[in-house]
């Protein structure tokens, strides 16, 4: 019970917040609220005992990515985006597409409902730890495309740089 | 009310900022207003706006007579108030074409020596501060209590002396002077090789001084700046050896020169100065001669009209007194020379380049008193 | 559904709900004397008494200034934005209590013992962040931007170091459990910070950069910022960011003290001969007590007589209650809570030891200005913290691949360490501009 | 200790007494050049009235100077140096203002009086040209002071010299403050120290020390004056 207790206030935040990321004017509050969602998110996983992707939705999307947002956001003029008409006149085209989009989301849902993995989860006393995993399937498993994606961001930091020092 | 009220946020550019920096500010030394242009937290131009503690004395001192303006000096440079004190009552004298008895010029050399010790030592616990070694700050107020104490018993009086008197001295030296400022030398000669100890090879200490603010020779001489700042951009040039005042003529002292004109500079010049001074305390105390300690100077002074400039090297650099004298017994015109003020002046100049950190660090090398720059 | 049904559903919550409450109840006490505690130790390295007056050697003084700032005037600047500004502080506090949640103090005090144990302190922690970002912004001042911009820069520089000082303890211990790897240490039988000496540096310094303490405090520095991102906050807003940043030096210091310092183990804990250590606890204590007795009648004041009294009768029965299990019977329940109570006297000691040193370099040293101090983070302390982590590595390896004994295997790789450490110091040198805000990589001159 | 030190000074002569007893060599020298402006335009308005009326002839005073700097000036300016004198033993130049800046720059180039030590103003209100503007310059290659001095009209324009000594800059601004003179050519003309509204210029002698700009007080402290 007190699972799913946990389970629905974490949904209800996560996309309560959601909404307010995309409604609120002021772009700091937006910034706030997605940090809220990103941390509802990560309740979910805690609550399906999934800690290690808890800790990294954490670390990377909370406490990495959103203070980039709100680093950038304030040395942005503010004053200027509040004034702004932040809605333009498409929003019916817009909701259409969400209309459609969503129909889309539901039918494939119901054509393959019988072949969705819904057993229960094992018990958790029978889990091994997870970081262990992770690590294992990472290192081991696919260590390879690992490797890859890993060169494939150095790449891509190190082009960063340079780029930004050429302008110097 | 919070320190943010008094800052102004007009954004200029993409990129340039201005920032208010004071007049409340723990590190602008009293009330220094700088408007500082900032790209990001790089320095592109500066303005100092004073006169927030201005009171006039000038224009007190063509309302008083001569002896009743001397204690007014004793408030600008309130951090060395025996140097003002000294540069005044030799004005004065000069004006009124009188001299202080020997004993009186040695006993007036030995404790604006004194003075100056006070002066750098409080200095250096401020300038530490600012660059934020907390501890120092205390090591030197502690010296400089020894110092207040050897005036209080001297004259009564701490910070303000107002310890000279045209023609002389009011006072004659307390008994144990000499076994005071003995004591005193013996315990600071120690201690400053502490301090010394605990910033002059210290990295970060280096990093915060070395080749900041730098001021040539040249350019510093063309901003007019005096005293040990001039000393460090490598002009060996001290008022008490270029035309002796006082005593000074009668002591052995070398003027500390340095080449480089940055911060770190600076901070070297006054700690060796204030080993000089040590030294020149030291040999005072040997030779006070016997005498009297008041010249022949009546109760009235009028001295007879004409004008006199005479400086003196305070711990800031020169304090010169402009007299205009019209034969009454209140000087017409008194101009004083503030060291604090045409040094501050080079400020802009020497911020140029550097990051907000570094502007703390340079007001405090410049070693302002705002009483003085304001007057 | 009946009540025992729930109340066997909600037993194992209680306890650690227990000690929450605890934390949360106690920390503004204890953050409010380690900053009496700071003011005594900087008065006595500035030939000074401190706080004197509140209280028998000023030992209430932290009461009054609680008193003070609860009562003061909550000032919120016409400017700001209120809701953010009001938040703020909240977050970072709230982050701050969060991270200590998995600390273990000592084997059984310790709110949640999760296998991800480190990592939750170090990501939680790291959220404290944003309530100095917001606040700094919210305030509507551009020494409190300025503050929040070096205060977001700077720890985000410092993460990187010590995840990677942390990173190199877990090489050894294997687990992310605090527990666990306090239990290496036990089972290795050494310290870390005598496999890892320069692991254990770096995580000093970075964690020093991270909780924005002397001399890295660059986001408060007082002469230059005023008080960087606090300087519009004021009251019990104010104290809550104090309490913030105290949590986080509490939170450092017991990272620091789990990973390298043995968490809760007794120095040479493994060593019967030296079992007498035992017996420090108790009497350390029985001394505190003596000295409080023998001050209290020479107290001006009655009240304070009877409270240094009262302080001294504090510390005896701390003394008893850490002499009972020595004494008692080995079966008996009172001597099984040995390793409890003993346990939690050396975690906190040693973590007021990791304290006393960032107080101590605070005043000590000179502030860096925030150029040098990103230069030392990325030039520096990074490359060291990469290089450092290889070291282990390779130091592992020879351990347990090679059957190298532990003691040559590690000597080498420090001193190989060293070397690199060296070399960095010797090249930083070298292109160390003379000259600076000149170049305009820095993070904060964005 | 007070009364001791009194005791002490009292056996000392009088004033009245000494420039008696030295007053021989000077008389000619202070009537011997009535047309130093400085001297004859001494009576002030605030001045109290004077105990002895005619102050007897002053043992120092002004006594004019011909030496080889001043032949120099002389030489090189003409009739822009207007007089030279030495008083307590220091020397003086009256300049033509209109001049002030070539002889700056050849004051500072050719003579090496590269420090400009002070700059100030002192004013006399009865005078046709009220202020002497004044400029206390020192040489480090002769160690040697100087004053420059140049008489200024109310309303009169000055040549700035802040080109010549950059410090010039504020101690011009303070003149310019104080006195209200105008410096042509200075490139930031504004008060130094007082606010930039203020009305009235303080170091004039008909500013009375209890006289202040009490409209802007009343706006800026809100109240109703200072004194």
């Amino acid at each position: 019970m007190l699972d799913q207790v946990l389970f629905y206030f974490f949904a209800g935040l996560a996309v309560l917040s959601a909404i307010l990321v995309v409604t609120r004017r002021n772009v700091v509050q937006s910034a706030i609220f997605l940090a809220t969602a990103l941390l509802a998110t990560a309740g979910i996983f805690l609550t399906l005992h999934a800690e290690f992707l808890f800790i990294v939705q954490i670390i990377l999307y909370t406490g990495g990515i959103t203070v980039l947002y709100v680093f950038v956001i304030m040395l942005v003029n503010l004053d200027v985006a509040l004034h702004q008409v932040q809605f333009n006149r498409q929003w019916l085209v817009a909701l259409l597409l969400t209309l459609v989009l969503g129909a889309q989301v539901v039918i494939a849902l119901s054509l393959s409902r019988g072949s969705l993995y819904t057993q229960a989860p094992a018990p958790v006393q029978t889990l091994e730890p997870n970081t262990e995993q992770v690590a294992w399937s990472l290192f081991h498993t696919y260590m390879l495309p690992f490797e890859l994606a890993s060169i494939l961001l150095l790449v891509a930091m190190i082009g960063a740089v340079v780029m930004s020092k050429k302008r110097v | 009310m919070p320190s943010g009220a008094n800052v102004e946020t007009t954004v200029l550019g993409a990129d340039e900022i201005i920032l208010n920096m004071g007049p409340q500010h723990p590190s602008t030394h009293g009330v220094l207003r700088v408007k500082l242009r900032l790209d990001g937290e790089k320095v592109v131009g500066s303005e100092c706006v004073i006169g927030y503690l201005h009171r006039g004395v000038e224009k007190i001192a063509e309302h008083r007579t001569y002896q009743q303006f001397a204690p007014y000096v004793d408030r600008m440079d309130y951090v060395a108030a025996v140097s003002n004190g000294l540069g005044y009552c030799e004005a004065v004298e000069k004006l009124l074409g009188v001299e202080a008895p020997p004993r009186a010029r040695v006993i007036r050399t030995l404790l604006t020596e004194l003075q100056r010790i006070a002066s750098h030592v409080f200095w250096l616990g401020t300038h530490a501060l600012d660059i934020g070694a907390l501890t120092p700050l205390f090591y030197c107020l502690r010296e400089r209590e020894e110092i207040l104490k050897i005036f209080e018993k001297y004259c009564g009086a701490r910070l303000t002396t107002h310890a000279f008197r045209i023609g002389g001295l009011q006072y004659e030296a307390y008994d144990e002077l000499e076994k005071d400022v003995e004591r005193f030398c013996n315990d600071f000669g120690r201690r400053i090789d502490e301090y010394e100890s605990l910033l002059t090879e210290n990295r970060i200490w280096v990093g915060r001084t070395k080749g900041i603010g730098i001021l040539n020779a040249a350019d510093a001489i063309a901003m007019g700046v005096t005293g040990p700042v001039l000393r460090a951009s490598g002009v060996e040039w001290d008022i008490r050896k270029a035309m002796p005042y006082a005593a000074y003529d009668q002591f052995d002292f070398s003027i500390p020169t340095r080449k480089n004109g940055d911060t770190y500079d600076r901070y070297l010049v006054r700690m060796e100065e204030m080993r000089q001074s040590l030294w020149i305390c030291q040999q005072a105390i040997e030779k006070i001669p016997p005498g009297p300690i008041m010249g022949k100077v009546g109760k009235v002074l009028k001295p007879p009209p004409g004008e006199v400039y005479h400086s003196v090297e305070a711990p800031k650099g020169e304090l010169g007194y402009y007299i205009v004298s019209d034969g009454t017994t209140q000087p017409y015109r008194v101009r004083i020379r503030p060291p604090s003020l045409i040094n501050l002046e080079a400020l802009d100049q020497m911020v140029r380049g550097h990051l907000v950190a570094d502007v703390v660090a340079i007001i405090g090398t410049l070693d302002i008193v705002l009483g003085e720059v304001d007057r | 559904m009946n009540v025992h049904a729930i109340i066997e559903a909600l037993a194992p919550y209680l306890l650690p709900l227990l000690f929450a409450l605890v934390i949360v109840a106690v920390l503004p006490l204890v953050a409010g004397y380690i900053v009496l505690v700071e003011r005594k130790v900087m008065a006595d390295m500035q030939v000074r008494l401190g706080p004197m007056r509140v209280g028998p050697h000023g030992l209430l003084q932290p009461i009054a200034d609680a008193v003070k700032l609860l009562i003061k005037e909550d000032i919120i600047p016409e400017s700001a934005d209120k809701f953010i500004f009001w938040g703020a502080p909240l977050i970072s506090v709230t982050a701050a209590m969060l991270a200590l949640s998995a600390v273990p103090i000592g084997p059984f005090f310790q709110i949640a013992d999760l296998n991800i144990g480190l990592l939750f302190i170090l990501g939680v922690s790291a959220l404290g962040i944003f309530g100095i970002v917001l606040g700094g912004w919210a305030s509507n001042s551009h020494y409190s931007l300025l503050g929040a911009l070096r205060s977001a820069a700077q720890l985000v520089s410092y993460e990187t170091s010590a995840g990677m000082a942390v990173v190199g303890a877990l090489l050894f211990a294997g687990t992310l459990s605090t527990r666990g790897i306090v239990q290496a240490q036990s089972d290795h039988g050494v310290w870390f910070i005598f496999a890892a000496p320069i692991g254990f540096f770096i995580y000093l310094v970075a964690s020093i950069a991270e909780t924005n303490r002397a001399p890295f405090d660059m986001p408060e520095a007082e002469s230059e910022l005023v008080a960087g991102y606090m300087t519009e906050y004021s009251g019990f807003r104010w104290a809550l960011y104090f309490l913030a940043e105290y949590t986080n030096m509490i939170v450092v210091s017991s990272i620091a003290t789990t990973l390298f310092l043995g968490g809760w183990l007794r120095p040479f804990s493994g060593a019967p001969l030296f079992n007498f250590l035992d017996g420090l606890p108790p009497l350390l204590m029985l001394g505190i007590a003596g000295y409080c007795f023998y001050r209290a009648p020479k107290q001006p004041v009655k009240v304070q007589k009877m409270f240094m009294a009262a302080v001294g009768l504090l510390c005896g029965a701390l003394a008893l209650v850490l002499a009972a299990p020595l004494v008692a019977p080995a079966d008996s329940i009172v001597a099984s809570a040995k390793p409890g109570l003993h346990g939690a006297f050396w975690f906190l000691l040693k973590v007021s030891a990791y304290l006393y040193v960032f107080m101590w370099l605070r005043f000590t040293f000179p502030r860096y200005r925030f150029d040098q101090l990103m230069r030392l983070g990325w030039q520096f302390l990074l490359p060291l913290a990469i290089a450092n982590v290889m070291g282990i590595g390779v130091g592992l390896a020879l351990h347990r691949a090679l059957g190298w004994g532990l003691v040559p295997s590690f000597l080498l790789t420090t001193v190989l360490t060293l070397g690199v450490a060296a070399w960095l110091l010797f090249v930083g040198e070298q292109h160390e501009p003379g000259r600076v805000g000149e170049e305009g990589e820095t993070a904060g001159n964005a | 200790m007070a009364n001791d030190s009194e005791e002490k000074q009292l056996p000392v002569p009088p004033q009245a007494e000494k420039p008696a007893a030295a007053g021989t060599p000077s008389p000619s020298e202070a009537a011997g050049k009535p047309t130093v402006p400085a001297a004859p335009a001494k009576p002030p308005a605030a001045a109290p009235p004077k105990p002895p009326a005619p102050p007897p002839a002053p043992k120092e005073g002004p006594v004019p100077l011909d030496n080889d700097l001043v032949k120099r000036y002389r030489a090189r300016f003409g009739e822009a140096i207007r007089e030279a004198w030495v008083d307590r033993k220091q020397a003086i130049l009256v300049v033509a203002p209109e001049l002030l800046l070539e002889i700056s720059m050849y004051t500072r180039d050719e003579e090496k009086f590269g420090l400009l030590t002070d700059q100030t103003a002192v004013d006399f209100p009865k005078r046709e040209k009220r202020f002497d503007l004044v400029l206390n310059l020192y040489s480090f290659a002769k160690n040697e002071r100087l004053r420059i001095k140049a008489l200024v009209g109310d309303g009169e324009q000055v040549p700035s010299v802040q080109g010549v000594w950059p410090t010039a800059n504020w101690l011009e601004r303070e003149v310019y403050d104080m006195f209200g003179i105008v410096f042509g050519g200075h490139p930031n003309l504004k008060r130094l120290l007082l606010p930039e509204e203020w009305q009235g210029f303080p170091l004039r002698k008909d500013y009375d020390i209890l006289q202040q700009d009490e409209a802007w007080v009343r706006e800026n402290l809100g109240i109703e004056s200072g004194q």
